[in-house]
């Protein structure tokens, strides 16, 4: 049932109300967050962070709309909950990889707002210098091997990450991330061929948004629980509740934990939703109004914010600040970004080959 | 004759074949109920249903082998690809397959498919998503591949791409979808392939153009005969087979010859022209033949350097009065 | 237990003996072949089918030693149950492709032993015109869509060969053929997925010999149960005896029934073995002699021979009169293939296009 | 300098590699067990065990993206395709990946990894086995693609190939493996990439050639030498990066030129050297650029056709006295 949650206004345009409306998941769980090793501190800190997110990406639609980003612009809207229960499932040093729609992935990964705002502008700044853009975001500093375009291309070069910690003898893992439309892929099940029978230490993250661009999962797979597909390969596996940030923590560690302690790899299907089209050009109209709603009632950022107000772990006075150090943090990141340079127009040839004099062709 | 856009003449192609030939059918992702990721099939769905207009999951190298194995047994398979950069992951059913079959088989089996889609950079998308493939696949025999740069030519090349009994690849423009001219509605307009067309008659040199780089040239030539330079533009139209004979004439004219292409340069479509027109008209040549291509560099993301990367008027005015010695 | 048949002299140099020590796996067996709908003419039929396409690759591979074969060769000996058995399960008008490893799938469609001898001389009268070779025999008289030399390169085609069959609402099935190592290709996952998806009357053959090339099944896939592939997609799945012709015939008409009326595909992994090295080449020292040995005993024509004396389907004259006739058969083949003329050098550009005009470059 | 085959001074670069730099590791079907489909890493596996001798099922786009991954984070991977034919399959990984990540990173990602195997033609083996890949893959800035011709240029080009911090497609030929020559020792033995080599020097006419047409291309200079014909003979070694002022310049000298090339002829190799040589040495050209490639066809089966779609002696003999006006 809806519960109401103190409602704010909303005065910075283009940044959406944290809905008023919520299905509370979080509260009246069979555990708290205690129970599942999160302190308070970070359970406050995940809620920053999914309202970073989300309030980046409000900023940068809003920018798009005024032809300050180029190119396509795929929103991460209400799928927060997944970047952010990943990353405080893993350790700094650990490994993430993705596929296009990976704003709120590097910026749960720590990749700055100000370098993912600069690369959003093509600015010299950005996160992968101007060149990659919204798509294709790294961050070597971060442990972030990007942003990746090419739907599934990612799962075999997070396989080989993985491939690299057990040749290596690590104690590390790494998180690839993937789309539902990405599961049709053949490099898909050759990678978790692969990764079973190489024992390797990847979990594998398919973020059934139930959608690929306006195909509906069932349109697009003989089984619509993608998880299945581990079967195949006898590979654990699990369908975890995407705007649940507490489910997401705990599935993503308990596959962490035996990549990194045992070398078993998993495949995790996390049922989240975006609110918006697949692209800024999508209107969406594939899919109905209700559908939409419903979800947004449950909202991964909402719904944490009613739990941690329920349990006594912030006042309103405190999500006012948090709000506000956000929206602060996103208005310097487009300022930033807006008054960085464009990359010189010899940075054409760099980063083609390390070779200093690589003799390019006319 | 109608005025139209890019998109749909390329619709209104495949429609009209679809109604005259019910071996012809429309497959590849968001192709129906979201009418196309560039709504060039808007409508199809709901006109001809889910059995000749069908949408798939992102599996371009399944349902390439699904067209290509449905055109094995006698029907006329359109795929179409979202960008030409996705049919890579299928590059071994095009290469491998659709054009090795017929001859493999000694003649058995002919395969009448259409692979379609936008090629090319359309815009600020970055390495993965701006590639221009037409060099690529038409270095393999056993296909053909298509590259209109008008409405018209579009439908007229389309529509004798689908007739075509072998398989025949066809690259369009995101950024040309929405272009508008005169197409002609006769249901019997079809264009030859490996026809190549004087988009632009002129005397003093020769600038063969191809899709979207033709209107590159177009502008060059506009800007040029302010200082009395009359350019000749060729379109080839079809990459391959590649019309030759019509390039060679035309240099045999005017002496002088420039090659706009969108292809990255190494074994682009411009360095195949040169080959022949050298070995052909190697009398006949005031000039080295000078191209204009993308940089050799992956495509960049930022406005600046995209802008930069891409064959520029600049570039093709600069090289003309290059090989005009002006 | 091993028992004894009447051994015969086998005096044709490069042929072998259908070996006199059989585990019997038919006689004895819950069902008898009129059981599962075979008559007797059909099981005689059988038997000489398998001989000819023993008799054919033995004298291929004599043949390849005198060096009037080219490239490569790889022998089917030893899986002939699987090309019958499955071949006696469909009709004339349903259609069968392949990998490379295509001889006896090709013969047993009704390919003449001509034909096929003649395009592994790389003759005018071959099967694909001496255009093809060994690995790409095609013959569109008898629906055999090849031979195709790319692992796992013809499974998506075998899927549209149905689709075209759904799209004609035909009650034709398509049969899928491919190798074990065919398996970890990914256009194998992408077409079961779409398969059953769309519902197409198409039966997938996994030929299970236990290798690809050198590679045990065991090191190339994380479940070596390759019919459990299936799971994913929710395809209904089956191993099958494959040194057991009738339970090839049996396993692949339920298959292509429920295909043919229902069309639902299925994946059929058949347990074979190749005796032979992959390929001419491959002295195959990546197994035992041992292993070898044991699955000659069960030799799928020795134990039809076996069955057949056993229940007086035939008499030991008969058996000498189907072995003179298949070598007659095979020694024209091989007069035919040696005496055909060579392509004309003019043929190199016919079947590359089918225009008769085509400007070809230089 | 030692006498050994080709197949050896591969194996022999892979070992030294792998010897001095732990990093680096072997991974590709039927490379360990099975000591190579062509026993080019014939004991490896026994010498470095499992981890860094690697076999893979049969899943080329798979484990080419492993490599890839594996380069990211630092180690240096050889993947071995069993023919280049194969990585048709993987080329999205190749193309959109490994070469274009440094640049989509803004250089944060370097890709350290070799990619090799045999290419081309290899016999009788049909249309789906003999494709010659290296101007398909040379077409994409980010790649480095290296073709050598004798044992020692396999050793060295190899060995800088390992050592380079770029892809580097390395193309062998399965029909040189078995040839002998001397192989410098000298585990420091290093040919730079984007080097080439006058193979033979001469005066008359420039022959460009490499891989296995080098061979070709050696066979008719001793033919015509009978007939007081000297030709220059240039191996490239790097496709790309190409080394075209060493071309250049001897057609500077001897005015003429042929380039020998075993790609399908649209955008080969020879159509991008004739494109910088006309451009370059306009004025020196005292004829046409001919080349000399496989047929415009897939690559048939039967030995006749198939010994008349290769490029042959003949056909190199003709041109070069064709460019020679004789
Ligand atoms: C190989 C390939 N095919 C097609 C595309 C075009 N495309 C981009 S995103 C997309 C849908 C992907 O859906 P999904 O994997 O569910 O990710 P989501 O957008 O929902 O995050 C498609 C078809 C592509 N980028 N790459
Ligand atoms: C895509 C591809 N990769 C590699 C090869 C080389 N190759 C040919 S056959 C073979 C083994 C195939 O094994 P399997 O599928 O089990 O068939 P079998 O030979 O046992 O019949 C390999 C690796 C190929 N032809 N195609
Ligand atoms: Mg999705
Ligand atoms: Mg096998």
């Amino acid at each position: 049932m809806a519960q109401k949650t103190t409602a704010r206004t909303n005065d910075t345009p283009g940044a959406s109300q944290i809905t008023s409306e919520v299905s509370p998941s979080l509260v009246g769980a069979t555990y708290s967050h205690r129970d599942i090793g999160l302190s308070d501190d970070q359970v406050r800190a995940m809620y920053r962070l999914m309202l970073l997110q989300r309030r980046f990406e409000e900023a940068a639609a809003k920018a798009y709309g005024e032809r300050k980003i180029g190119g396509f612009l795929h929103l991460y809207i209400g799928q927060e909950a997944v970047s952010t229960g990943a990353e405080f499932a893993i350790r700094p040093d650990d490994y993430v990889i993705s596929a296009y729609r990976d704003h709120g992935i590097a910026l749960a990964r720590g990749v700055s707002a100000r370098a993912c705002m600069a690369e959003l502008f093509g600015k010299i700044t950005g996160c992968s210098r101007g060149k990659g853009g919204s798509m294709h975001y790294f961050s070597r500093e971060h442990n972030f091997l990007g942003g990746h375009g090419i739907v599934g291309g990612q799962i075999p070069i997070g396989t080989g990450v993985a491939w690299a910690i057990k040749y290596r003898g690590e104690d590390k893992v790494c998180l690839t991330f993937m789309g539902d439309g990405a599961v049709a892929q053949g490099v898909f099940h050759e990678s978790l061929n692969m990764a079973m029978l190489w024992r390797l230490p990847v979990v594998y993250i398919i973020e059934n948004n139930e959608y690929g661009m306006g195909t509906a999962v069932s349109r697009a797979h003989a089984t619509p629980d993608l998880a299945r597909r581990a079967l195949a390969y006898g590979m654990p596996n699990a369908q975890i509740d995407g705007m649940n940030v507490f489910e997401v923590y705990r599935g993503v560690k308990e596959a962490v934990d035996r990549a990194r302690r045992e070398h078993i790899p998993s495949l995790l299907e996390i049922k989240t939703y975006r609110y918006r089209g697949h692209s800024m050009s999508d209107p969406g109209t594939y899919r109905t109004k209700e559908e939409v709603e419903a979800y947004r009632k449950r909202d991964p950022i909402a719904n944490l914010r009613y739990y941690m107000l329920e349990v006594g772990l912030v006042t309103e006075a405190d999500l006012e600040e948090i709000e506000r150090s956000v929206r602060a943090e996103i208005q310097d990141a487009v300022a930033f970004a807006e008054s960085s340079p464009l990359p010189p127009e010899k940075t054409l040839y760099e980063d083609v080959y390390t070779d200093p004099d690589y003799p390019f062709l006319a | 004759m109608a005025v139209m856009e890019f998109r749909e003449a390329v619709r209104l192609a495949m429609i009209e074949e679809m109604e005259r030939d019910e071996r012809v059918f429309l497959m590849g992702e968001e192709v129906g109920l979201y009418d196309g990721a560039y709504k060039v099939s808007k409508g199809m769905l709901e006109r001809f249903g889910p059995m000749r207009v069908v949408d798939t999951p992102i599996s371009e190298a399944g349902f390439a082998g699904i067209g290509i194995g449905a055109a094995m047994v006698g029907l006329r398979p359109i795929i179409e690809f979202m960008t030409w950069n996705f049919s890579i992951v299928a590059m071994d059913q095009i290469v491998n397959h659709a054009a090795s079959i017929l001859y493999m088989s000694g003649g058995q089996f002919n395969i009448p498919i259409v692979f379609r889609g936008p090629n090319g950079a359309a815009g600020q998308l970055g390495a993965t998503h701006s590639r221009s493939l037409e060099a690529t696949y038409a270095h393999w025999p056993g296909l053909k591949v298509v590259t209109p740069a008008t409405p018209a030519d579009a439908k007229g090349l389309l529509k004798s791409a689908i007739r075509d009994d072998n398989p025949v690849l066809v690259m369009e423009s995101e950024l040309m979808y929405g272009m508008k001219g005169e197409v002609p509605e006769d249901p019997e307009f079809l264009i030859p392939l490996g026809v190549g067309e004087i988009k632009r008659p002129g005397k003093d040199v020769t600038v063969v153009a191809h899709s979207k780089s033709y209107h590159l040239a177009e502008m060059a030539a506009q800007e040029l005969e302010k200082d009395g330079i009359e350019v000749e533009i060729i379109d080839p139209r079809t990459i391959r087979p590649l019309d030759i004979e019509l390039i060679v004439s035309s240099v045999k004219k005017t002496n002088r010859l420039v090659i706009v292409d969108e292809c990255a340069p190494f074994g682009g479509v411009a360095s195949e022209i040169t080959y022949h027109v050298q070995l052909r008209a190697f009398d006949y040549l005031d000039a080295p033949i000078v191209r204009v291509t993308t940089k050799d560099t992956p495509a960049p993301y930022a406005k600046n350097l995209y802008e930069y990367w891409m064959p520029r008027l600049d570039e093709v005015i600069e090289a003309i009065k290059k090989v005009l010695y002006r």
